[in-house]
């Protein structure tokens, strides 16, 4: 591995210094974050409209949901997320086992958030509260409110797409313990690392609105 | 890379501290009913703690401000879509009434739901009455 | 280093491989280019077999379903795979780097991503076209597209694809603008197209992931029912409409800001002038970008929405009016004291601004809410935005094309043939799409595959002038295909029109593949002609 | 521009028509004044600066803005499309503010064909009738996918949308029949989804409300299936002479009368009145090998002497076809 400044192995040709590189990666990130935050707002849109037209039905609905796992989960998320971010400290402070081991922490947690969503989901499925045409759960509760499928088509796509992204954010984490384990990051070059820490917050924040939007309110 | 900025392990700590503490009152918060503040109070709750997570987590507090004008365009044109939206779906009817609300407020298929119990299993015509009862009133 | 100066892009390296994974900005664009044509082809002979059915009231040549599938495919091939992607993709990916003498785009890799991404979601177009087509309109309104029996999920899958493609290549541009740019290039330096460019890329990030939500959201109101749109579950189809128009009416800015971009560039040079009002410009386009997010309403005054909204719409559709205005006067302004040389390219430039100041103008026909209740979903609108489309963004892809193709491929086409081609592009154009207006005041609805007798007279007429249209695009590209040819070859010093952007000035034509043999040190601003002169050269 | 109003619009018979044209003919003559100007001064700049032959490359002017011209490029604009946005405001609230003695008719959509339902009971397919001078309430909606009411005489259009009411009026000014077309795009039969309005004098129209679903009594049932056959919009569909549209031609099944016809779930059945009668109340229990089943039932849009009018109409084509 070359440790000279002027061109090391992980500067890209087209780029005069790693500065240069590695704020690019930066601003392509947030670009990146800010086609997120929209998608997923197409959805907040959806929310926020049919709340306004069944607001009785949307707080209805929402005592369905488990509150106790929900909270977990946020908590779950809450401390991968630190983990995370403790990871990429870690790296910059040539800590490089402190760093693999807070990714895997984050890992494991993403999959326990996972595995939470599961045991919520599967409730579901058996109960019959499921999004659209398969809807079929009329308990005493739920049974005199209006369209309560279209709560749970949004809560499903919600929850469904962001569980996506844990997913997809889990693939990544996996990625960078191998490169951080086989020393391909480190100290001076860790711009992954952060990117993908960057991405794993967003996961976090989208998931601060949605724990209260369907479990709270 | 040497001159990033590098946040102190207090901080980040300090911030996680932050965060759990304020999913715990969001929480407690919610058993209490405060009528429409409701919504207000936990968004006001959930935008903080996003804000915390965005300035300090992701680092935006220190990056470029470049960045950070993304993150908050975002932001806004998100706010357009929603207020731009709810001009419409907020403001049906004001000059002919019929058109504000659907014509069948419940879709069709509810009328062939059976009543369940709390875990999804049919039950007789008891509840059936009630259902239909209800029904008028919505 | 004598042997380096004989390469360039085209040329180097070799073999297939080389092309298909290449990194390179210049290939990309090309490929882009490529892909942009052919399915410029397809659309356009799927519009001339429109015009065909049209020529005459009844079902002549095409049965009412083939009509729709032909209409549907029309409108989603030429915006989705060719308008959208053609000048971002094509001469966005081939110049951007080069006017900012940078090596290549900030993130190549992605750049080749992006490529695929919109290859695979032609795919799926494709695929649709073979399995029978889909017949709801390119705007998929809920809930036709909800129940229709035709392949709605696979078109709608590629358009989520194509989506992605374009987000990436925005990002990629947005980075490249901000942190690729030589030293000394500054804001208030740069080209306009690049400007234009910049505008264009934040609205496709910013826009593009509300039509791919939107997208998952119809597959998934047909494969659940979800009821989000659908009103037989309780959705309302009017929400349909605010998702898609929020993303497709921004996607009208993404077409036709980067035709705005080539325009600025094509008039100065031509006029060896310096451009008028070049802050007045590069803010016109980015007020207009975000002018473009507020007024989505506008096309659905007749859906029902609530008058509140009717009223909001067409007032701040006014406003993008007003920067657009600007915008033209000033190109116009620009010849003022210039040497104007009627190349094909300015050509094309002067027909923009005839086309485009009329399909805006009928624009403020369509915002005032009464008028528009009359004439919404009639011909008026179809020529509206073919003024738009095709008389500004494509006459101005044409233009930018002519403009920079001794540059790219290193070779000068027929200019007598070529501004020939732009009077008959021209005249076809204006004989198609004029009649359409006065259809539409006569109230002669779009989307109908036959129509009453009383309307046939300027359809006739609509359909004649359009194979004069087709016939002279065909010829123009044909005539830039055959300057290809191997005895046509240009001194890689050339540059024409006498350009003093860095892609003209510091590197030859075609460009190195690396762009620039050193990087180059930035001498005069992009027009100043009122300070430099720089000779036209064109050696073969 | 009474002449250009003709040659440009259909004819102006709502009582907001002519307010509308106005308006176009203020953004009209704006627009032309400020194209003029456009492509005055792209002519005359590109001309008289041309780049002759002979000419030397020269250094050209520094000259890239004038405060003068503009403030100019954005005053008049602004001054101008705040008119048309007043103007264009104003109209639309007179357009959607329906006066409070209308007559309501509910119009329903249905692919492709329109439904007019009338104050007291009665109900019309594809035929509008309308008083003149008399305020029209119009309450839209549709049956299944989105359709859109344009009059263009009356200047005024409105989507139907399932189930959902919208709301549009107007007041007709002159007798006569004029066309109703649907502009929002509904599938196969969108361009022959046609009615028309027939703007009658009150009297008339009293007198037309009274007859209402009272006649055809005393027809012969093949002149009435024949009347039906339009009336009754099945024409959009079905040809009368062998050719394809979205439904089977009538010539084609009165051909067929007494042999086998094939479904597309592979059964198939013997066309007799019970078959024609069926697939008119419910068309979707069988459909024909190579059609799509797109058509709605006409359960109660048709009485026992009608349904038998449309079968003696069909019966009897095929032996008009062979005469």
């Amino acid at each position: 591995m070359s440790h000279d400044n002027s061109s090391p192995d992980f500067l890209q040709h087209h780029f005069h210094d790693v500065d240069q590189q590695y704020e690019t990666a930066k601003l392509g990130m947030w670009a990146f974050i800010l086609t997120e935050v929209l998608t997923f707002g197409g959805l907040f849109v959806a929310y926020v409209v049919y709340r306004s037209w069944y607001p009785e039905m949307f707080v209805g609905a929402n005592l369905l949901l488990d509150v106790n796992k929900g909270l977990l989960n946020t908590i779950v998320l809450i401390t991968s997320s630190l983990t995370m971010v403790l990871a990429v400290w870690a790296i910059q402070q040539k800590k490089q086992k402190l760093s693999l081991f807070m990714l895997i922490a984050t890992f494991l947690f993403a999959f326990m958030f996972l595995g939470i969503k599961y045991l919520e989901y599967s409730h579901k499925f058996e109960v019959g509260q499921l999004p659209g045409e398969y809807y079929s759960y009329m308990g005493p509760e739920i049974a005199h409110l209006n369209n309560p499928h279209i709560f749970f088509s949004i809560y499903f796509i919600m929850t469904g797409l962001h569980g996506l992204h844990v997913a997809i954010g889990m693939g990544l984490i996996a990625w960078l313990i191998y490169a951080t384990a086989k020393g391909n990051l480190h100290s001076k070059y860790y711009t992954p690392m952060e990117m993908i820490g960057i991405f794993w917050h967003l996961v976090d924040l989208i998931w601060i609105y949605l724990f209260p939007l369907f479990y709270l309110i | 890379m040497s001159e990033h900025h590098i946040t102190p392990l207090k901080t980040y700590l300090v911030i996680a501290g932050a965060l759990f503490c304020l999913t715990a009152i969001t929480v407690w918060v919610s058993y209490f009913d405060f009528g429409s503040l409701n919504i207000i109070i936990a968004m006001g709750v959930a935008t903080f703690k996003a804000t915390l997570v965005a300035l300090f987590f992701m680092h935006l507090l220190w990056d470029d401000k470049k960045n950070l004008t993304m993150f908050i365009m975002s932001l806004m044109f998100l706010g357009i879509f929603i207020t731009i939206t709810l001009l419409d779906t907020g403001f049906r009817g004001g000059v002919n009434p019929e058109v504000e609300y659907p014509i069948n407020k419940r879709a069709a298929f509810y009328d062939s739901l059976p009543l369940t119990d709390t875990h999804g299993n049919p039950v007789d015509e008891h509840g059936t009455d009630s259902h239909e009862g209800d029904e008028d009133h919505h | 280093m004598a042997e380096n100066q004989k390469q360039n892009y085209l040329t180097h390296p070799k073999g297939i491989m080389s092309w298909l994974l290449t990194l390179d900005h210049k290939r990309i664009g090309l490929m882009y280019l490529f892909g942009g044509i052919i399915f410029f082809f397809l659309g356009g002979v799927l519009a001339l077999g429109m015009r065909l059915e049209l020529a005459a009231p009844g079902n002549d040549f095409m049965s009412n379903e083939t009509y729709n599938n032909v209409y549907t495919l029309h409108g989603a091939i030429m915006i989705f795979l060719f308008i959208i992607p053609a000048i971002p993709g094509a001469l966005g990916n081939m110049l951007l780097p080069l006017m900012l003498g940078a090596k290549d785009v900030a993130f190549p890799r992605l750049n080749l991503a992006s490529f695929y991404i919109y290859t695979l979601g032609a795919l799926f177009v494709v695929y649709t076209i073979i399995a029978g087509g889909v017949d709801t309109g390119w705007t998929f309104y809920t809930p036709y597209s909800t129940t229709s029996t035709s392949n709605v999920i696979p078109m709608t899958m590629g358009i989520f694809i194509i989506g992605f493609s374009s987000i990436l290549t925005g990002l990629n541009f947005i980075a490249t603008i901000h942190k690729m740019r030589i030293p000394g290039l500054t804001w208030y330096k740069l080209p306009l197209f690049v400007w234009a460019l910049y505008g264009t890329s934040l609205v496709q990030i910013t826009a593009t992931p509300v039509i791919a939500i939107t997208m998952v959201l119809l597959i998934l109101e047909r494969l659940l029912g979800i009821g989000i749109f659908d009103p037989a579950l309780g959705g309302d189809p009017v929400l349909y409409q605010h998702f898609f128009w929020f993303y497709s009416h921004p996607a009208v800015y993404i077409m036709i800001l980067p035709a705005f971009g080539i325009i600025s560039e094509i008039i100065p040079v031509h006029s060896r002038k310096k451009i008028w009002g070049y802050k007045f410009i590069a803010f016109s386009t980015l007020s207009i970008a975000f002018i473009g997010f507020l007024v989505w309403g506008h096309h659905m005054f007749t859906s029902g929405q609530s008058v509140f909204s009717q009223i909001v719409f067409s007032f701040i559709t006014y406003f993008v009016g007003i920067p657009t205005g600007v915008k033209i006067f000033s190109w116009i302004l620009t010849m003022y004291k210039g040497q104007v040389s009627f190349t094909p390219p300015m050509l094309y430039a002067l027909s923009f601004l005839f086309l485009f100041t009329i399909g805006g103008l009928t624009g403020i026909f369509l915002g005032a809410v009464a008028l528009d209740i009359h004439l919404h979903d009639t011909y008026f609108v179809v020529a509206h935005f073919h003024y738009v489309m095709q008389g500004g963004t494509i006459i101005a892809f044409l233009g930018g094309l002519h403009h920079w193709w001794p540059k790219t491929m290193g070779a000068m086409y027929n200019q007598t043939v070529a501004s020939i081609c732009c009077l008959g592009v021209f005249l076809g154009f204006n004989g198609t799409f004029f009649p359409q207006f006065l259809l539409g005041l006569r109230g002669m609805p779009r989307r109908y595959a036959t129509y009453d007798p009383q309307y046939a007279e300027l359809h006739n007429y609509s359909s004649f002038w359009s194979g004069i249209l087709g016939l002279s695009i065909f010829i123009a590209i044909m005539n830039l295909l055959w300057s290809l040819r191997k005895s046509n070859k240009l001194d890689p010093g050339t540059n024409p029109w006498g350009a003093m952007t860095l892609e003209w000035t510091h590197t030859s034509s075609p460009p190195h593949p690396h762009n620039f043999e050193e990087e180059p040190v930035l001498e005069h601003g992009p027009y100043d002609y009122d300070k430099v002169i720089v000779e036209p050269t064109f050696k073969k | 521009m009474d002449r250009l109003t003709e040659y440009l619009f259909p004819k102006q018979v709502s009582t907001f028509a002519a307010d509308i044209d106005n308006l176009f003919y203020f953004i009209f003559y704006s627009s032309i004044a400020l194209f003029a100007i456009v492509v005055f001064g792209m002519v005359y700049l590109a001309i008289k600066y041309r780049f002759k032959k002979g000419d030397e490359v020269r250094l050209t002017s520094s000259k890239d803005h004038s405060n003068i011209l503009e403030s100019l490029f954005f005053i008049v604009p602004l001054i101008l499309v705040s008119i048309t946005f007043v103007w264009g405001i104003r109209s639309y609230l007179k357009m959607i503010i329906v006066p409070d003695d209308a007559i309501e008719i509910k119009v329903t959509g249905q692919s492709w064909f329109w439904t007019f339902d009338y104050p007291d009971g009665g109900t019309t397919l594809n035929e509008l009738v309308v008083p003149s001078n008399q305020p029209i309430k119009i309450v839209l909606s549709s049956k299944d996918v989105l359709h859109s009411f344009f009059i263009p005489v009356m200047r005024t259009k409105m989507d139907c949308l399932p189930n959902r009411y919208n709301v549009m009026w107007f007041d007709a000014q002159q007798e006569g029949v004029y066309d109703i077309f649907c502009t929002e795009y509904c599938g196969t039969g969108h361009s022959q989804m046609g009615a028309k309005v027939i703007v009658m004098k009150p009297a008339q129209y009293e007198a037309w409300v009274a007859d209402l679903g009272s006649d055809d009594e005393d027809i012969p049932l093949d002149e009435l299936g024949a009347k039906l056959y339009t009336k009754k919009a099945c024409n959009t569909c079905h040809t009368l002479d062998g050719s394809d549209l979205v439904g089977p031609s009538y010539l084609q099944t009165s051909q067929m009368w007494g042999e086998e016809r094939v479904f597309d779930d592979g059964t198939s059945t013997i066309i007799d009145d019970n078959y024609i009668r069926s697939s008119i109340l419910e068309p979707q229990t069988k459909i024909v090998a190579g059609y799509q089943g797109v058509m709605p039932t006409y359960q109660g849009l048709l009485n026992d002497r009608e349904l038998d009018a449309l079968i003696a109409f069909l019966k009897s084509l095929k032996e008009d076809s062979q005469i």
